[in-house]
């Protein structure tokens, strides 16, 4: 039950944030909202290990918060003036 | 006997090993390519007899197939192997003299790995390790157009890239249809699954299938990158896209259409294709101006005529198509050649800035004719011979079809003949305009002279030749079976 | 009007996926459906003692491809190398170095260097692996050649490890060709327990190596991008 | 209707959908940045064309992780190897064209198609 | 245990929801950053570390969950927002003051 | 070992030792001279092998392929080392620090190396094989020469190559449908094929081999290409090399396919084969020889007939009795002989002048008698007037059609006649009669090695004209070889029921006839000799400053008549075709038009439409 | 000495991570773990000196829960601070960019610094620069340094004293 309403919020969050990717209207919008769609992800994978008892996709998780962490640095960087 | 994997294990190594070694060894890595190339031309002809007999599988990491990959090495991959190692070996050495600067180890580099892909190509026994392969040749290919870095490369290999991508996009869609459907990826496993899929669901991985592949071998109209990326690439690199690297993509297409679908019924179609695409290419060289360009579109039209050739329905007709494709290899890689230097000393691309280049650069004058006259099919070159070939086995199949695409064939030869005089009747012009042109460095010279002996001696050796093409053409027309395992 | 015909031509190319496809509507299929991979999976943990069946199929069954994949993302970072030579001159406008991103990525980066050596060791027990492991890796790098302007960044050393790792996957390989299997990635080593760190023959040997690899090629990628212009 | 509202008819969905619109950016974007974003979106779709072909309703990931898990409740791994392989390529595949896109736009001053059109007929 | 989990499980869901309606509401860069993605970040922590409580076993790969998401996350929204900053990204027209921009002003002077 | 390698070899070895020895001049020569003469030696004491036949060691597509040796190659055989040996020995003075002369030789060698295969080939793969080569030497003749020389060989290039597909096309349906390349299993088999593809077959050879023996109208190629090249090779191409088409057309028509079959085909069910090709060569005979009329080029003069007298040949051959391919055959000869030694004397003016332009010499009849009395010998074998050879296969001719009932195709040929006399009329009047412009007054006859030549020819022109029998021997072998009926001759001429011709009467008449004129006009004319400057006009003296010479425009009315009907047809057609490949190169290079995007769609739709057509095929 | 204290701390924190990360006592996982942390260590031993500025006394024990605790604390009330302006409809903001002033010194202190200030929603850190912290804020209290110090940073720096030099 609370499981289930969670996956409902999230899916509403992951709605609310793809708008902002969406509509931008500057690249650092977008890239902000891409950043937060990453934290929602790796929630996601995190609710689905539970729902699956599977430990494995906690490591998927994390790999997927990292390489989020790193291509959001390098897009606002890049956007900044150049890598 | 040698382990046909070495083919692709071994300029693979070498590709690290000049990585691994370039900051050290500078532009010497190009010897250590040398030394791979000649393994790989030692390996593929050893090869060549023993897989006459029996078809092998190669198995990789222990794994029987179909569970693993493996490779299925017959007629077909070793005589291609043998193609693509021999004019790989010859284009190498004319890179030496022509591939100039410090960054040379990085063109070795990824010439052994357009080695690599194609080996890989015409061996492996896995449809999605084709793909593989399949990515590695043309990644190497996009980069090695673009190599000099030049205006028109860049543009050349980025338009590539983009059609490349499309490509594969098709082709992995024609795997995962192949994988959903048939539950296999061998090839020879497929081979023996395919017919039982639903025939509506066989077309569209059949049609995914060559439309990707197809847009690597050059097929009209799929073939929109190819003028571009082969006219602005280096002229060696040019050399080896035309000489085997869309013959590769199209055996693929071959083999996946006769051995693995067993589809032949759409053979008319492709027959009619392959005739477009040879009229197109050589209506569209007709009025080039551009040296390269015009080697490009006459590529296509090339492209065409094996197709043609091998979508026949016969062993015949196979036959000829690879007969067609020894000689293209050969003679184009000759043009190909020439032209690079042509265009190094003159400093242009353009036919006219030629005029009277024969006196000044007899040699490389004297083998672009050869290398002319056997791509027309002028006796007693071998490409008159393949070009015989092909007619004739069109004209056995008795339709009426087959017997109107032969005159439009030779339609395409008087328009290619026509182009290609012009080009030697401006460098043959005796009131010259060029001056201070030195000819070409030995080595390369000696790279075309190579090339040249195979298309002057090639009807010597025509019994051995059509032995071994008419291997390949039966192991073609028939249905891929799991072979012997190595 | 490019847009017309290509939406005309993208609504025949889904018309016929659909129809020829036998439509886009379809059952989930069940698991009697026969296939290699469910052949596989019936026997992988015994063949090669990896508890991670995908990973089974990626270095030893399907190992060929992932050469072959190694070998495109090396291409990759040759041809990135290629056409971001470093023109010579300095770049113009040199960034003011953010404080808190580089502070932060030297805290973090060797946390995340150790964390891809644990994704890469254990590919053969998660869903990880040399790949993961990889990135990770040159994602450190990544953001430390972001955050500091001089920092000593060995081309040499990323070069010569790219060609190393290269080297010991084909050897890798080589050595199940020399030994009894005679098959190139022949798995020579014991399998061990199975489950553990320590099992599974040649994966994770392989998995450390494609980890190698895959930072290093990553990371000369970065380093190409940021050293032109 | 077992069939509508299965994962593997969303994933046909998917996949088709981001195939044709990644061919659709491909085909009508004049900027070459976003013809390679296209390019990514459309193989994205083929990977979840992959990815379907191994789904088997209600199983897991093919891991031996934890004692009692059979292999008749697990996914086939093949497809998943297989699009691990595929996300790699395309990833070098894309990073290669942005490098050479980069490049180009150095040479010729515009991402715009129809402008970089140095070489035609 | 569980129960706690759930609660936090739900908790995070509802930041995460929160965390996004903000992301779509609020004004700029800035203001988005605040109110999105770091309540969002919170929520996903809250999220992650309900399912420890939930699954005993995963309570350590939590942790190491969430304390790369607090070490990583303040860093990639400072920089976005100092990017944004640098690249000229105005302060919507409410806001009541901008040191960092009257710095810039005084060191071009 | 076939005397036929030897000739092939020797011929090779005259290509070979003509690039090693590149440099000398000399060398080049000599080795030359001992080639053709070796050449030449050989193949007339191929006369004791007839018959003879070689295979290659090697097959192609499962066939043996190789050379047989038959009275009519034998006669091809003779006619092109003859005629060959006497060039190289006109070259050596004529060609001597001509820019080009290294080429010379080679090509020289490479084109007699594959003519030679080409008669001597006694199946569809050698015969193409040396067709090839010979019509890429032929290039490379036309192409050195004068500065517009690699154009009009280009135009030749263009036209050959498209006969050569045309010719492997037949090659290649003769092997579909008989499963051999040999002459001889074609030749056996040709019965059982149906009627309208034996039509079409041979449709297909004789196409291809009127282009080589420029049939109208597929003759335009030929005068520009045998004018701006060497003169010398004008005079071999025009002699010998024109007609190995001809002698294709002599093998598939009587040697292959049979009379009996030829005959038996027509078109559209009522047409004969052979009056359908009787009518292109009588426009043969007639267009391209009233365009010889008023060409200011005596090269350019000589090539349209050329052309003009392929179509006596062609009509001979087309009549299909026994005298009419005796007189197309003999004509091969006749006309290789006579127009030889006309252009030799062309040649000579020229080496002596430095032009072959009509408008700029005239007079030279004293100062060149030697090469005035060749090109008379020349021109009235041409005009085929007795007592020179051309009367005698031209009177065949005649005669095979009257006979035949081909009235139209007669008068044709009589119009030919009386438009090659007005022409050759023109081209010895304005080279050696009328008045010698003043800077020729030092010029002198040619040497020896030049003279020898034409003395030679003379002597063939007139003694084949006295005594035609010389030649009719070996015409009849021919004849019964291909399964005709020989022509009974004579030493003096032939003997038939239907009609006879004793050339010593004729000759004697007709030289009597000539003499009686003579003495007629010497009596009856009081000529005074004036200056050429003792004149003037509207009034002026003329002087030097004045060109005013009676040769300019000499049939300038005429021309003013037939120029509007000449050009259009045929140029018309030419260039509507190269316009047309030009434009259809242009549409179909845009197709690539550059923007990537549409590439893409090229694809997508590709992928549609094959799944379209396949859906249906499958 | 001092680099090799900070070299040992360094070595305690990656031996943390690794016990997380696998959260095993096996021997092998042990032994790879030794080994992966051997090769770290070597290659940033440069990196250790960042790692120097965390103490190790036995203060900590108590002042590394306390900063926690503040900081959760802070975190929890500025949530829900932050949630209640985004759901109400007038949306409610003040914001603005301050600056901040800090007596820390050590890198490490002020980047905690500055990203507890970051994580704690309603204050975000836009940049450092020496020991001055620009903030955007979106409810700005105070706009001189010394106001918007006490309200944004003072609370964490007192603690964060005890633990990071
Ligand atoms: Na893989
Ligand atoms: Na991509």
């Amino acid at each position: 039950m609370i499981l289930g309403l969670s996956f409902v919020l999230i899916g509403l969050a992951v709605l609310f944030s793809t708008l902002r990717l969406l509509k931008g209207p500057s690249t650092f919008d977008r890239l902000l909202a891409a950043d937060t769609l990453a934290i929602i992800t790796t929630a996601l994978l995190v609710l689905m290990a539970s729902y699956f008892s599977r430990i494995i996709y906690m490591d998927v998780a994390l790999v997927y918060s990292v390489l989020g962490f790193a291509g959001v640095v390098v897009v606002a960087r890049y956007l900044e003036g150049g890598l | 006997m040698v382990n046909p994997i070495l083919l692709i294990i071994v300029p693979l190594g070498t590709a690290f090993l000049i990585s691994l070694t370039a900051s050290f060894l500078k532009n010497s890595t190009k010897y250590l390519a040398l030394l791979a190339m000649i393994a790989n031309v030692w390996v593929s002809i050893k090869l060549l007899p023993e897989v006459m007999q029996h078809s092998i599988n190669v198995v990789i990491a222990g794994v029987k197939p179909p569970l693993g990959i493996n490779l299925f090495v017959g007629p077909s991959g070793a005589v291609f192997s043998i193609l693509i190692s021999a004019a790989g070996l010859l284009i190498l050495l004319y890179s030496f003299k022509y591939i100039e600067g410090d960054s040379q180890h990085k063109y070795y580099t990824l010439f052994l790995l357009l080695i690599t892909g194609s080996h890989g190509m015409v061996l492996t026994g896995d449809v999605f390790n084709l793909f593989v392969f399949f990515e590695i040749l043309a990644i190497s290919s996009y980069i090695l157009v673009g190599y000099e870095g030049k205006r028109n490369g860049l543009e050349a290999a980025v338009k590539y890239l983009i059609l490349g991508s499309i490509g594969s996009v098709l082709i992995l869609v024609a795997v995962a249809l192949i994988y959903q459907e048939a539950g296999t990826l061998n090839m020879a496993d497929l081979a023996d699954k395919f017919g039982m899929i639903d025939p509506s669901k066989r077309l569209m991985i059949l049609v995914f299938f060559i439309t990707g592949m197809g847009v690597e071998a050059a097929v009209f109209p799929l073939n929109s990158w190819l003028p571009d990326a082969h006219s602005s690439a280096p002229s060696s690199i040019s050399a080896m896209l035309s000489g085997f690297v869309i013959e590769v993509a199209l055996i693929v297409i071959v083999k996946f259409v006769y051995s693995i679908f067993a589809m032949t019924e759409i053979l008319g179609f492709l027959s009619l294709v392959a005739v477009i695409t040879l009229l197109v290419g050589e209506f569209a060289a007709f009025k080039q101006a551009n040296i390269k360009r015009v080697l490009a579109y006459s590529s296509i039209g090339q492209i065409g005529l094996i197709l043609f050739a091998m979508s026949l329905n016969s062993t015949g007709g196979i036959n000829a198509g690879l007969m067609q494709i020894v000689n293209h290899t050969a003679s184009k890689s000759i043009l190909f050649l020439v032209a690079g230097f042509l265009i190094v000393r003159t400093g242009s691309y353009q036919i006219s800035d030629y005029r009277g280049i024969a006196k000044k650069m007899p040699v490389s004058a004297f083998f672009f004719v050869i290398g002319v006259l056997s791509l027309l099919g002028v006796p007693p070159f071998f490409g008159f011979f393949s070009k015989l070939a092909i007619i004739i086995a069109a004209l056995h199949t008795g339709s009426i079809f087959n017997t109107v695409m032969v005159f439009l064939v030779l339609l395409g030869t008087v328009i290619e003949s026509i182009y290609f005089l012009r080009i030697i009747q401006v460098m043959y012009n005796r009131d010259g305009i060029v001056d201070s042109v030195k000819e070409a460095p030995f080595l390369p010279l000696l790279a075309i002279a190579a090339f040249a002996v195979v298309i002057l001696a090639g009807f010597l050796v025509l019994p051995q030749i059509t032995g071994y093409t008419g291997g390949v053409a039966s192991e073609i027309v028939r249905k891929m079976q799991m072979a012997q395992v190595f | 009007m490019r847009k017309v015909i290509s939406f005309l031509l993208l609504a025949g190319f889904v018309f016929y996926f659909a129809t020829l496809t036998g439509g886009l509507l379809i059952p989930d299929s069940s698991a009697d459906r026969s296939s290699v991979g469910l052949d596989i999976l019936s026997r992988s943990a015994d063949e090669t003692g990896s508890a991670n069946a995908v990973t089974s199929v990626v270095v030893l069954y399907r190992g060929f491809d992932t050469l072959g994949e190694v070998t495109v993302l090396f291409l990759a970072a040759l041809g990135i190398s290629v056409f971001m030579k470093s023109t010579g001159e300095k770049r113009k406008k040199v960034l003011d170095q953010s404080f808190i991103l580089k502070t932060g990525s030297r805290l973090l980066f060797p946390l995340m260097f150790l964390f891809g050596m644990y994704i890469i060791a254990h590919g053969h027990l998660s869903p990880g692996g040399g790949f993961p492991g990889g990135v990770i890796i040159a994602t450190g790098f990544f953001v430390i050649l972001l955050t500091s302007e001089s920092v000593n960044f060995n081309k040499t050393l990323m070069s010569v490890l790219e060609g190393l790792a290269g080297l010991s996957f084909i050897g890798l390989g080589v050595v199940g060709l020399l030994g009894p299997g005679n098959s190139f990635l022949q798995n020579f080593l014991p399998l061990g327990t199975f489950n553990t760190v320590f099992s599974a023959g040649i994966i994770p040997l392989i998995y450390a190596v494609v980890g190698i690899k895959v930072g290093a090629e990553l990371s000369s990628v970065v380093y190409a991008m940021k050293e032109s212009k | 209707m077992n069939g509508v509202l299965s994962i593997s008819t969303v994933l046909n969905f998917g996949s088709a959908g981001l195939i044709v619109l990644g061919l659709y950016i491909v085909f009508t974007q004049k900027n070459l940045i976003k013809m390679v974003i296209g390019i990514d979106i459309a193989e994205t779709g083929v990977n979840v064309l992959l990815v379907s072909t191994g789904y088997i309703k209600g199983n897991t990931a093919p891991i031996f992780s934890k004692a009692g898990l059979q292999v008749s409740s697990m996914v086939d791994p093949v497809p998943q190897a297989l699009v691990l392989t595929s996300i790699v390529i395309g990833f070098g595949v894309s990073a290669l064209a942005l490098a050479m896109i980069i490049k180009l736009y150095e040479k010729t001053g515009t991402l715009d198609t129809s402008k970089i059109r140095g070489l035609k007929w | 245990m569980v129960v706690v989990g759930k609660i936090l499980v739900l908790i995070g869901s509802i930041f995460l929801f929160l965390g996004s309606l903000g992301i779509f509401r609020m004004p700029d860069v800035y203001n988005r950053l605040q109110a999105g993605t770091k309540a969002t970040t919170l929520g996903a922590l809250s999220l992650i570390l309900g399912v420890g409580f939930m699954n005993g076993s995963f309570l350590v790969k939590s942790i190491v969950l969430i304390i790369f998401i607090v070490l990583t996350n303040p860093i990639s929204s400072s920089t976005i927002a100092r990017a944004s900053h640098k690249a000229g990204i105005p302060l919507v027209k409410e806001s009541v003051v901008d040191v960092c921009k009257d710095n810039v002003r005084k060191e071009e002077a | 070992m076939s005397i036929v390698l030897n000739l092939l070899s020797i011929a090779l070895a005259g290509v070979v030792l003509n690039v090693l020895f590149s440099k000398s001049k000399i060398v080049q020569k000599y080795v030359s001279l001992l080639i053709f003469a070796g050449l030449t030696y050989f193949s007339f004491v191929m006369y004791s092998q007839v018959g003879e036949h070689f295979d290659f060691p090697f097959q192609i597509a499962g066939q043996s392929i190789g050379f047989t040796i038959t009275w009519l190659n034998y006669y091809f055989g003779i006619m092109i080392t003859g005629i060959t040996l006497l060039t190289v020995i006109f070259s050596l003075k004529y060609m001597e620090g001509k820019d080009g002369s290294t080429h010379y030789y080679t090509v020289l060698s490479l084109k007699t190396f594959g003519m030679l295969g080409v008669i001597f080939s006694s199946d569809l793969i050698t015969f193409f094989v040396f067709w090839e080569i010979m019509s890429w030497s032929t290039f490379g003749l036309m192409s050195t020469g004068g500065k517009d020389a690699p154009k009009s060989a280009f135009k030749y290039f263009v036209f050959a190559i498209t006969a050569s597909m045309i010719l492997m096309a037949g090659v290649v349906l003769s092997y579909s449908l008989f499963g051999s390349f040999d002459f001889a299993v074609i030749h056996d088999k040709i019965g059982s094929l149906s009627l309208p593809m034996t039509g079409f077959l041979l449709s297909i050879f004789i196409v291809s081999f009127s282009v080589e023996s420029a049939v109208f109208p597929v003759h335009s190629w030929l005068p520009d290409g045998y004018s701006n090249t060497f003169t010398t090779f004008t005079a071999y191409l025009s002699g010998i090399s024109t007609r190995i088409g001809i002698y294709g057309i002599i093998l598939f028509l009587f040697g292959i396919f049979g009379i009996q079959t030829v005959d038996k085909l027509s078109i559209i069910g009522k047409i004969n084969f052979r009056y359908v090709f009787g009518v292109f060569a009588a426009l043969t005979m007639v267009v391209p020889t009233f365009t010889a009329l008023y060409q200011h080029d005596a090269k350019k003069l000589i090539a349209w007939h050329s052309v003009g007298q392929g179509g006596y040949m062609l009509i001979g051959l087309a009549s299909g009795s026994a005298l009419g391919i005796a007189g197309g055959m003999f004509h091969v000869l006749n006309h290789m002989a006579y127009v030889v030694l006309i252009v030799f004397a062309i040649a000579a003016v020229e080496h002596r002048t430095g032009t072959t332009n009509l408008n700029k010499l005239g007079g030279l009849i004293k100062k060149m008698p030697v090469s005035y009395l060749a090109l008379l010998f020349g021109i009235i074998g041409l005009a085929g007037l007795p007592p020179m050879n051309g009367f005698v296969s031209k009177w065949f001719i005649y005669r095979a059609l009257i006979l035949g009932g081909y009235p139209f195709l007669a008068i044709a040929a009589v119009i030919g006649t009386l438009g090659t006399i007005l022409s050759v009329y023109k081209l010895i009047h304005n080279m050696f009669l009328g008045q010698l412009p003043e800077r020729y007054n030092n010029v002198k006859e040619v040497g020896f090695s030049m003279q020898l030549p034409m003395w030679i020819l003379m002597i063939v022109v007139l003694g084949l004209g006295i005594f035609p029998g010389a030649a009719m021997g070996l015409i009849a072998k021919i004849q019964v070889a291909l399964g005709l009926t020989a022509v009974p001759y004579s030493l003096h001429g032939i003997q038939t029921a239907s009609g006879q011709l004793n050339m010593l009467v004729v000759s004697a008449v007709f030289i009597g006839g000539i003499f009686v004129t003579w003495i007629i006009y010497l009596l009856g004319s009081r000529r005074k000799h004036v200056s050429q400057y003792n004149n003037y006009a509207a009034g002026n003296f003329l002087d030097k400053k004045v060109a005013y010479n009676f040769n300019y425009e000499f049939y300038a009315a005429m021309e003013h008549v037939i120029d509007p009907y000449r050009k259009k047809i045929i140029q018309r057609t030419e260039q509507g075709i190269a316009g047309l490949t030009d434009a259809v190169s242009e549409y179909i290079r845009r197709i690539y038009t550059g923007m990537i995007n549409t590439y893409g769609i090229y694809v997508i739709t590709a992928f549609i439409v094959t799944i379209i057509i396949l859906k249906e095929l499958i | 000495m001092k680099n090799f204290k900070g070299f040992i701390i360094f070595v305690i924190v990656l031996a943390l991570t690794w016990l997380l990360l696998t959260g095993s006592l096996g021997k092998d996982e042990l032994l790879i773990g030794g080994l992966s942390l051997v090769l770290v260590a070597i290659l940033f031993f440069g990196y250790s000196d960042l790692y120097r500025a965390l103490k190790i006394t036995p203060k900590i024990i108590l002042f590394y829960p306390l900063y926690l605790l503040v900081f959760l604390k802070e975190l929890i009330v500025a949530n829900f601070d932050v949630a209640s302006r985004v759901v109400r409809p007038s949306l409610p903001i003040n914001p603005g960019i301050v600056a901040v002033k800090t007596s820390l010194k050590d890198p490490l202190s002020k980047l905690i610094l500055a990203n507890s200030i970051t994580l704690t929603p309603g204050t975000l850190t836009v940049d450092v620069k020496d020991d001055t912290l620009f903030i955007h804020w979106i409810d700005v209290k105070g706009k001189d340094v010394e106001e918007a110090t006490k309200e944004i940073s003072r609370k964490f720096e007192r603690i964060l004293k005890e633990i990071v030099k």
